[in-house]
């Protein structure tokens, strides 16, 4: 049985996990570095451990330090959010064999998971189909060009090992592959330790489109629906929704189908994220499974009414799915906002103090947050002050309710991406539901 | 001008024995007279080092850390560098490294923290006499927590 | 068409209207006394008005200098909250008379749910059970006395116009009786202008349950099922909850009949609430209707999803419902608590400068209020700061997701009800749905 | 500046020792004097009645009330009664009842303001010089608007 839960995290996605521990009457551990003393999740938790400076290194990735606060504290149970050590297999082995349990998927299956290479091979055993490329890493450029040219241009060149946009390269020209092909392979060396690099058809139209799974420790996978995850600047997703939108439902059922096999092919037993590229009016291919909670795992909690957290604990804790696929209604549909401390138009970080911050209320809104009035945002780590989320009738209501929402939001101290969300919610391309990953691009031409 | 700058204005002027102090910028006058210290004192200066928090009822934003008296400058402190339990003695029936009182040198060992099984000897980086020992043996102790207020010589 | 609602309130009743009205896209006028020239319906609406000083009667009841500010800002709807104007039969029907679409049910409706007594006859006529007690009002005494003595003690003595606990008496024993009867007339007639009152029996273990309806202008009437709202000091609701916990499904569907059949009989044609005394393992007994939108409203849109207010301006428009009975669907359970400027054991209001607030947020978590940091309650009002809402899988969820919305719920500067809901949600007889409207007397002997 | 800057100028001086305590900017000044039994200094003498507000964007809480140059003291200042429409002149055609400039004795109607058909006459409660037409013909007034100031004699 989980009793006390330490979650290794910072953020509002550890104020997100203390909230649902608390509800499940079970205790918390925050751990911090010394630029969070003041950090919500330090305060929400029923304890906390100072464990280290501000670099992640030395703290939020300092595995010793973390072990050592889950002994001192009894904590029988690690929770890792999402980033830092979330997709971490050796952590996740190390707190098995440390008899501490790690609330997410097997290490294996982590592993497997991670290596984008090995994904893209177990998509294909299971029937998913992949975006068309090279069968595995490829070493010689001039393999690379051959793949290419085969498959057609524009292609891009991805680290194996990638992740959040870098060592990826997009090449538009035979004459300029070669070029582009060395550029990811020492990105890749640089970025990851590897330089495993391959190379996939590039769609210029395509959407992000992914499937929320969940399965346990029993044997069962099932699928809480699909998102949008198109509105993205520089591989980071600004904009959230549930259900994906204009996605015909032939389409839709297949792609829930694909996920929930592709989950089962590793056995998987905690909540992940499948993700796809979606070509309008065209097939899916899949990208790659997340193996971990997501930033945009509200909408999808907002249309099901299932606490997503709350079930990541319960299959960790080796209880059954309490719910069936037949179970699982969705109503509605939901947007996410990501509120972060930058530049609405130059997204650039803007650290600082928190005078005053007012949130939206009322019928259909949910704020996420890990602010309050006096915080100061450190700059050591990402930007992301919380999330926005809308849930309404239908997509049309949703984004009404989104601009009112904006409307009444205040924070006061730091530059945020309100005044851009302000402006995506009246943009008549957003609004009419044309989403594709370069949305952003295409806007600022 | 804003209020920002205006605090940090005012902070600046803290530290010093300046007793009349005026900014003009622009359309914008700012005029600053000190004098005798009035009012509420100066928020504590030191933001102590927060001690490990007990498993206890949810604290919330504004209760914040409980007000540490700072210590004093006199003294030093030596913090935990790693988070884990913390010893006065190098074995159950030993004798503690050090009792308040104690003259230490620098490098001397003062108490060990156990880590992953691993005992860390903490070493002063001082000379001088232990003033205070700060946790009690066999406690939990987290990353700069303060063990230690040595009165160096 | 209702393209601009002018609303005839204020504090959080006004905020949530101007939210639905801002996400129909109509545009809001608020109105306001001096004493409110900072709150936040004013900084929210479209336009504002200032209509009077701070006495009520010069400012939120004084139409003349509404339906001046109607008219000089061009609203075509006014919207009337609840309490001020909102059961003011005669303002609905001046609103009608003057061209203004009066956002609620028919004058006619109004003024017959208003007379307690005439409320009483309707729901006798439409087979709806009524409370044991004088077939209307009682002039002397003695009349009192035997119809007392015939429905047997204890009794209570109500004004016919009462509400709000206003000249009501419990009689438990025939010797008080006369002098009990002759103050409750006097209370009438000082507090409503008139001395009518009448006998009814008293339940020491009632619930009081209710029925949120909705009916349209072409003859349709639904109900959104049922509350429970016993936690109540000096019959001001503290604690509201949606469905009534523990309510027997057989008694639970003839209720929601009841309720149906009682708006249908006054043609109701907006939302109202058909309110019920309910004897745990016996009878239910129709007490009164409430016209208007009420403060509990939010529970029964958590279950149902159903935006009430939205459905109130949209019938007032004089649209179809766009519910039938069926696609009405209940989901979970929800609770609301009131947070109240009162000291949280004695009640006394506590006015003064709101320092800093912080409000809880994540699933299933909503808020509606009126206060900001920096805001300042003014005394001349009630003290209802705002409401925290939660919604949860069930009873048991809801109250975890209570307490720790509680817990995480932070206003300083005046004194709130927090700490009493705090202790409410851990006291076994609320845990456990051992409910009547004498809670608290017997909570505190 | 608005109350709210002022409130939290005020709070930044608690901490400190400054005695005095000067804000230019544009047309307005904020002086603080501190010190014993003088309290918290009164924050701005005048909280400017909030004219009407023009239909338009959402205004947040911390925008709050635009800032109005306050009433200097030897004006006075006449407001409005009711809500409702302010006329200069008794009829469409004829000429307004004052103009800056007109000396006006107490008891004498400076314009007049509609609400519910009714024509209500406003009067002068001084005797002066109208200094100021604070409202458009024929626009909408609030309760407690300022429409003239007067200079008295």
């Amino acid at each position: 049985m989980i009793h006390k839960v330490l979650i290794a995290n910072r953020g509002e996605i550890a104020v997100r996990i203390i909230r649902s521990c608390r509800e499940m009457g079970i205790k918390t551990v925050a751990v911090f570095s010394t630029a969070d003393r003041q950090a919500l999740h330090v305060r929400l938790a029923d304890q906390s451990v100072c464990i280290g400076p501000p670099p992640s290194a030395e703290s939020y990735l300092n595995v010793p330090a973390i072990l050592s606060a889950v002994e001192i504290t009894d904590a029988d149970s690690v929770h890792p959010g999402y980033g830092f050590l979330a997709e971490n297999a050796a952590f996740a082995e190390i707190c098995m064999n440390y008899g501490v349990k790690f609330i997410g998927p097997s290490a294996e299956s982590i592993r497997m998971m991670g290596d984008k290479i090995e994904a893209r091979r177990l998509a294909q055993k299971s029937k998913v189909p992949v975006v068309p490329g090279s069968d595995g890493a490829v070493t010689e450029e001039d393999d690379g060009l051959r793949v290419a040219k085969e498959i057609g241009f524009p292609v891009i060149v991805k680290a194996a090992a990638g992740g959040g946009g870098r060592g990826m390269k997009i090449v538009h020209s035979p004459a300029s592959f070669i070029n582009a092909f060395l550029t990811a392979q020492s990105e890749a060396l640089s970025s990851f330790g590897v330089p495993s690099v391959y190379v996939e058809k590039y769609f210029d139209n395509a959407r992000h489109v992914e499937v929320q799974v969940m399965g346990d420790r029993h044997g069962n996978v099932i699928h809480l629906g699909d998102r949008d995850c198109s509105i993205q600047r520089r591989h980071q997703k600004l904009i959230e929704e549930a259900p994906a939108p204009a996605l015909p439902a032939r389409v839709r059922h297949r792609m829930w189908k694909a996920a929930v096999d592709a989950a089962a092919a590793v056995n998987y037993n905690s909540v992940g994220t499948v993700e796809f590229l979606y070509i309008p009016d065209g097939e899916f291919y899949f990208l790659e499974m997340n193996t971990r909670i997501q930033v945009e795992h509200p909408v999808t909690e907002m249309i099901t009414g299932i606490d997503i957290v709350r079930e990541q604990i319960r299959i960790a804790d080796g209880k059954k799915l309490r719910y069936e696929q037949k179970d699982v209604a969705q109503r509605g549909h939901a947007i996410e906002v990501r509120i972060n401390a930058e530049d609405p138009d130059t997204f650039l970080p803007s650290p600082g103090s928190i005078h005053s911050c007012v949130f939206p209320g009322g019928f259909g809104v949910r704020v996420d947050t890990a602010i309050y009035p006096g915080y100061t945002v450190p700059s050591t780590y990402d930007s992301l002050l919380g999330k926005l989320i809308v849930h309404g009738e239908d997509r049309n209501d949703a984004i009404m309710r989104m601009r009112r929402a904006l409307d009444e939001f205040r924070v006061d101290g730091v530059r945020t991406t309100v005044p851009f969300h302000k402006k995506m919610m009246v943009n008549s391309d957003f609004v009419e539901a044309r989403l594709s990953t370069n949305f952003l691009e295409k806007q600022r031409p | 001008m804003n209020l920002k700058e205006i605090r940090e204005i005012l902070e600046l002027l803290k530290g010093t024995d300046v007793c009349e102090f005026e900014l003009g910028r622009g359309d914008m006058v700012l005029k600053v007279r000190r004098g005798p210290a009035q009012g509420v004192p100066a928020a504590a200066s030191a933001q102590a080092a927060a001690p490990l928090s007990p498993a206890g009822p949810v604290r919330a934003p504004e209760e914040a850390q409980a007000a540490v008296p700072p210590t004093k400058s006199s003294h030093k402190e030596i913090v935990s560098p790693i988070v884990g339990t913390f010893y006065r003695s190098p074995a159950p029936d030993a004798a503690p490294f050090v009792e308040v009182g104690t003259r230490v040198v620098k490098g001397q060992v003062l108490c060990i923290v156990e880590a992953m099984k691993i005992m860390n000897q903490i070493e002063s980086d001082t000379t001088g006499t232990i003033a205070a020992i700060l946790v009690e043996n066999a406690q939990p102790v987290a990353y700069g927590q303060p063990l230690f207020h040595i009165l160096p010589e």
